[in-house]
């Protein structure tokens, strides 16, 4: 009778899983988020090719700023008689622009340092997590402007500034998560059989920690976009590209709130919002299905 | 070590270290300081000459180092040469308005966000949870500036009904004491409303995870098969649990309190350390803009000194594993 | 009469459509003064059974028919208050895993007294927390320790606290869920001494819910045993773990999984293959594919608990039409 | 090679870790493991039992290289694993291999099965090509009744069930035919009817190969069944070492009696004979003088408190191949 409990035959049908797509699809908020970023990445992409925006073309006279909508300028005019329709379209790609590459600087150092911080432990755990927390509690904003205000205001200094600021809390939420991992009882398994410790942070620890990553770098699109909006609102976005931050900044500056040229400031903030917004929510859609716990009970 | 002796040890290492990243980021990585304060500033040769000779510029790297820490320690924080006067003098007198604005505000947002966010963390999965986080994630994707520039154009153009900028009404006279708080408090409502509703935003989503996460915690089971009525189930062992991430994670809050401020006194004209910045930064009067960025520093430190403690307090855990 | 009569309960998570029966059609009985064991392996549904009596079940679980009738009133169809009164004072349950089952960040004094504060209005806290201090003596704690926290103390000891805790407000039946696993052989043996000294010294029924067999064989008066949602066979110890007398052969085969140190060194026995995947539509007996004696009526047909003496019965189509084994 | 030569030979084995002091200033040494001698023949199978805080779990990692040792030796057919360096003792690795506690934390959720027992064999470099590797994995499966293989093989780990997981870790250690086998409590994770099949599985496989066992368990009366050999340890000491039928019939340290006396066993039955201590295993930073046994020790009481027992650590003797340390064995 011992030779049925010497083999098993595994029973056929494997459950299912699903993609990510499909799982963050079947999540409503993070659909809701999908088909925002969506509409936002098709008009930033297309929209300035149809309506170019022409910054030479000032009003000539006096009637012809901060005018409200009309069917030539659908959203109206700015304070030097400029279409704010096309400003707007055209502000679209600067905000995703710094938003993306200021992430994936943010995103590099961030995983680097919790990776090798959490798996390694150790004085190299003590050295750059005392960096991290130091990064961590110095407030942002004033650092990125003093920055700015040193370092001048290209587009790509502005990236730089961004990214270099926005790693710490990347980096301390991936070390937590690679020192859990560490404890699984798989990585002891492996490096049992002789994995060296770069197979092991390959193999082992980075599948583990992606979804994480992913999650947190959604988020850090988001965090991205406003502090590029808020260094342009207040003076130190680059002079020579339009982003909603710096149609904010010319709109408060101009005085149009207190004209009540709502057209005017109401549509780079909706922008902003709404794409700020969809990054929210897909990743916090992502949280949900990483962390099954805060999924809401079927 | 103790606990309060190493900690405080560690908040004066960090306070040191932020001071030398100062240095080196007003210093050092420009260049020469006076050719960046000369650039934008209508100087003298005298009041040059005089300002080498401030910064020690004639001696070593280290030497002007030494120089900038014995200034500090006296409290010299340099002279403002856009508003004629003493760094320090400007500094303080903003930083009570600053104080005084972020009081009120933090009040609101601790209190509510707490509230609120328990509300909707203990009902997981209901409508009103949902509409609770979706409403959340809309005020947590606005800027602050934005809300701030609503508001005016609601309250104050549209309505007209509050006052948009100052602390006071200009050339205002007040017959009593009270009628000169009230005119502060009237200023207050719009810059305390805008920190309001974006930074509750965070505090609801926090409070909800810590919670939802505690609530589905074994001990939880237990105060349920005590029969505990709810009120006492989800406040005596849920938020006294969840208030622990809460604590933890309100030294992210700090520091974005202070990037709110500077843009609601931005907004606002309302005069502290952020419309400081702010100025200083149009000017381009490097002093000033040093110093607000020390002391803001120096500011989330503290509070997250703070923190740290009462998190102590809170959590009995600690004494025995730290 | 008996103190707890539960009756054809089922017990349902999840939705209708994909929903699993945790609990199908189980019958459980507890008499006053009796100590119960409830057996089985992991996912049989003894947890689920004992934690429906309180209604403790989570969010996604719910009893979909059947009785829990506690003194005659049945309780299943109370609301989450009418319950409210009765937890803890009435039924209260020791929890599986005590470190997690405390409140971290509460003093264990202030745990202890908290359900008599409740449960018996007008008390006051001194008089509560003295009460909270007997309780921990009783279970052999220094009262000095009421201030303590959870985390101060070994597994051992928590679980004692888990003990006092349940006892706080002297309930008629204390639900025992798995207490000692996780816990050294030694520390077993002092719990289970402890729970018994205690069940006579304070009058308790007692539901001790365990995968070990061998620990419900030294400690219990009667013993059901599940199987995939079901009961297999239920009956007095002796009637159960007596040589031979086990009637089910899950019963059967259970035991022999067992290195018996007062017979001979044999390799144990085990049991082929796996327990049924309850999402699917169960046919015939449920042991039936495992079991070496099974018929072709046990593919077909699903055997009911039948009594096959006053206390002892059994769900198996071949019970009484006694087959060898060995 | 001498063909007396034991597979494991380990020699005075000492572990230590620092631990915050109950205090919570300054740092404690704790000494888990204090002092171990074990030898276990190729095909023999020798138990360590003991509760947890004895420091069986760390003789075993201690074994396996998993953490730092303090002093002694462990030779392998001969080699003293302390003297490798990284590259040496990575290659060293595949003639001792593991089976660890718990299945669905030991083998990483994210990979298939077949994947899994690759990683093995490619780390171990015992077949270059792709295709070697996936028909050694494969025989492998089977080898441990994982079948049909290919199928089983594409299955996510965590597809699986707790007693397939650990066939899944048993194919994944045996494809490489090591010579020591450290198997830390493999089947106290799963449903006691499946233990069997794992047991029979894991004691076939070790006798087919003639691997020496190391089986490190809470539960005596399992140990008693499955090895040829059990030692008794005690805060970071063997105390009693003897056969297994032995060790059983006539323990001879007080602690071993005790542990004996309490084994649950599946039959109605009295408690007159138990002998239940108090109290608990102390701390490893908090080793008692003399014998470590002495506060719980019924013995130490019984015979009113010996002095010796207070100031003389006891040395494991053997008799007729049956070791204890106490002063009293046998009386």
């Amino acid at each position: 009778m011992s030779e049925q409990f010497i083999s098993e035959v595994v029973a056929d049908e494997a459950p299912r899983h699903r993609n990510l797509f499909q799982q963050l699809w079947s999540d409503r908020m993070g659909r809701v988020g999908i088909i925002m970023t969506i509409v936002v990445l098709v008009a930033a992409i297309v929209g300035p090719v149809i309506w170019a925006f022409d910054s030479s073309a000032v009003g000539a006279d006096a009637s012809s700023i901060l005018q409200g909508p009309s069917s030539a300028h659908w959203l109206g005019t700015d304070e030097l008689g400029r279409d704010v329709f096309s400003q707007f379209l055209e502000g679209s790609r600067v905000s995703l622009l710094v938003g993306v590459m200021a992430t994936l600087i943010s995103t590099i150092i961030g995983a680097g340092i919790g990776i090798s911080s959490g798996y390694f432990t150790g004085r190299l755990d003590t050295t750059l997590m005392a960096v991290t927390d130091f990064f961590l509690v110095v407030p942002a904003l004033p650092l990125m402007i003093a920055m700015g205000a040193i370092f001048g205001q290209s587009l790509t200094i502005i990236i730089a500034i961004i990214g270099l600021l926005s790693w710490p809390r990347t980096a301390r939420i991936i070390r937590s998560q690679t020192l859990t991992l560490r404890e699984r009882k798989f990585v002891p398994r492996a490096r049992s059989l002789g994995a060296t410790n770069w197979r092991i942070i390959r193999t082992h620890i980075i599948p583990h920690v992606l979804p994480l990553m992913v999650a947190n770098t959604i988020l850090v699109v988001a965090g991205a976009i406003l502090s590029e909006a808020t260094l342009a609102f207040i003076g130190l976005g680059d002079p020579n590209r339009i982003s909603w931050g710096s149609m904010l900044h010319f709109a408060f500056s101009s005085g149009a709130v207190g004209r009540g040229a709502w057209w005017y400031f109401m549509p780079p903030g909706i922008g902003i919002l709404i794409i700020v917004l969809a990054f929210t929510l897909v990743g916090h859609a992502f949280d949900r299905i990483n962390n099954p716990r805060l999924r809401d009970a079927a | 070590m103790s606990y309060l002796p190493r900690k405080t040890l560690l908040l004066l290492g960090s306070i040191f270290s932020i001071t030398t990243f100062n240095f080196f980021l007003f210093h050092v990585i420009p260049g020469d300081p006076i050719r960046l304060i000369a650039r934008t500033q209508k100087l003298d040769a005298q009041q040059v000459a005089q300002l080498r000779k401030d910064y020690g510029l004639d001696g070593s790297l280290f030497s002007q180092y030494l120089t900038y820490l014995k200034n500090l320690l006296h409290g010299d924080l340099g002279y403002s040469f856009s508003l004629h006067e003493p760094v320090a003098t400007v500094l303080f007198r903003a930083l009570g308005h600053t104080v005084l604005l972020l009081t009120f505000s933090t009040l609101i947002v601790v209190g509510a966000g707490i509230a609120i966010g328990v509300f909707a963390g203990s009902r997981q999965g209901s409508k009103k949870d949902s509409m609770t986080v979706i409403g959340a994630l809309v005020f947590w994707s606005m800027p602050t500036f934005w809300v701030g520039m609503l508001l005016v154009f609601i309250f104050g153009v549209w309505f007209a009904v509050l006052p948009i900028s100052g602390i006071t009404t200009p050339n205002a006279v007040y017959p009593t004491y009270l009628s000169y708080v009230l005119d502060i408090g009237r200023h207050l409502i719009l810059p305390t409303l805008t920190l309001a509703l974006v930074d509750i935003a965070f505090f609801i989503l926090i409070t909800r995870t810590a919670v939802v996460e505690v609530m589905g915690e074994d001990y939880m089971l237990t105060a349920r098969g005590k029969g505990l009525p709810r009120r006492r189930l989800v406040w005596r062992h849920g938020v006294r649990n969840a208030l622990l991430p809460v604590l933890t994670a309100s030294a992210l809050y700090i520091s974005a309190l202070v990037g709110g401020a500077i843009q609601v006194e931005v907004v606002y004209s309302w005069p502290g350390m952020g419309l400081l910045m702010y100025n200083s930064v149009l000017a381009r009067d490097y002093p000033v803009l040093e110093a607000t960025f020390l002391v803001s520093s120096i500011v989330v430190l503290l509070a997250n000194f703070i923190s740290d403690i009462m998190y102590r307090v809170l959590d009995p855990r600690v004494t025995v594993s730290q | 009469m008996s103190l707890l009569t539960v009756r054809d309960l089922s017990v349902q998570y999840g939705t209708v459509q994909g929903g699993v029966l945790a609990v199908d059609r189980v019958d459980l009985t507890i008499n006053r003064g009796e100590f119960v064991g409830l057996a089985g392996e992991s996912g049989c549904g003894k947890t689920t059974l004992a934690m429906s009596i309180p209604n403790l079940l989570p969010k996604y679980a719910s009893i979909v028919s059947g009785s829990v009738e506690f003194e005659g009133k049945d309780i299943a169809t109370f609301s989450e208050s009418e319950l409210n009164t009765l937890r803890w004072k009435d039924v209260s349950v020791i929890f599986q895993g005590a470190l997690n089952a405390l409140n971290p960040v509460q003093r264990i004094g202030d745990q202890i007294a908290e359900p008599i504060l409740i449960h018996e209005p007008g008390t006051s806290h001194d008089e509560a927390w003295r009460r909270a201090c007997e309780l921990l003596e009783a279970v052999g704690i220094p009262s000095a320790r009421a201030k303590s926290y959870p985390h101060e103390f070994s597994g051992g000891m928590r679980q004692r606290v888990m003990i006092a805790m349940s006892l706080a407000c002297k309930p008629k039946l204390v639900i025992a869920d798995e207490p000692i696993t996780a816990l050294d052989v030694m520390t077993q043996a002092q719990i289970l001494d402890l729970l018994r000294e205690l069940s006579t010294s304070f009058d308790l029924s007692l539901l001790l819910i365990s995968h070990d067999l061998s620990v419900l064989a030294e400690t219990c008066d009667r013993v059901q045993v599940m199987y995939a949602g079901r009961a297999a066979e239920a009956g007095t110890a002796s009637e159960v773990f007596g040589a031979g007398n086990a009637a089910h052969p899950y019963t059967r085969r259970l035991l022999n999984s067992y290195p018996n140190i007062n017979g001979e060194r044999v390799f144990i026995d085990g049991i082929p293959g796996y327990p049924p995947d309850l999402s699917q539509p169960q046919i015939g007996c449920r042991f039936a594919a495992r079991c070496s004696e099974a018929i072709d009526v046990c593919r077909t047909s699903e055997p009911d608990l039948v009594a096959i003496s006053a206390t002892h019965s059994v769900a198996c189509h071949l019970a009484g039409k006694s087959v060898t084994h060995g | 090679m001498d063909s007396n030569q034991p597979t494991l030979e380990v020699t005075n084995l000492v572990v230590e870790y620092s631990a915050k002091s109950r205090s919570g200033r300054g740092v404690e040494v704790a000494r888990a493991v204090d002092g171990v001698n074990l030898s276990i023949a190729s095909g023999e199978t020798l138990a360590i039992v003991g509760e947890s805080g004895s420091g069986k779990s760390s003789i075993a990692n201690a074994i396996m290289r998993l953490i730092d040792v303090a002093d002694g030796s462990i030779s392998l057919e001969g080699q003293n694993l302390l003297d490798l360096n990284g590259a040496q003792l990575r290659t060293a690795r595949r003639n001792f291999q593991m089976i660890f506690q718990d299945p669905f934390e030991s083998l990483d959720p994210r990979r298939t099965v077949l994947d899994t027992v690759i990683e093995s064999i490619a780390i171990a470099g015992i077949a270059s090509s792709h295709e070697d590797q996936k028909a050694l994995a494969l025989q492998a499966l089977e080898n441990v009744g994982l079948i049909p293989a290919e199928r089983v093989g594409e299955r996510y780990t965590y597809q699986l069930s707790g007693g397939q997981r650990q066939r899944v870790a048993i194919a994944a250690a045996m494809v490489l035919k090591p010579r020591l086998l450290v198997a830390d409590e493999p089947v106290s994770m799963l449903d006691v009817s499946l233990r069997a099949g794992i047991l029979r599985l894991m004691q076939q496989m070790s006798e087919q190969l003639g691997v020496a066992t190391l089986f490190i368990t809470h539960d005596l009366s399992l140990a008693w069944m499955y090895a040829d050999r059990i030692a008794v340890v005690y805060l970071g000491r063997v105390v009693e070492e003897a056969s297994a039928a032995e060790l059983i019939t006539s323990p001879q340290h007080p602690y071993t009696k005790a542990l004996v006396s309490v084994i649950p066993v599946p039959e109605v039955s009295t408690h007159d004979k138990r002998i239940v201590l108090t109290g608990e295993i102390p701390n490893p930073t908090d080793i008692p003088a003399g014998c470590r046994f002495r506060p719980r020790c019924p013995k130490f009481r019984e015979l009113g408190e010996p002095d010796v027992c207070a100031t003389l650590d006891p040395k494991l003797k053997s008799t007729d191949n049956h070791y204890v340390a106490c002063h009293f064995a046998g009386q």
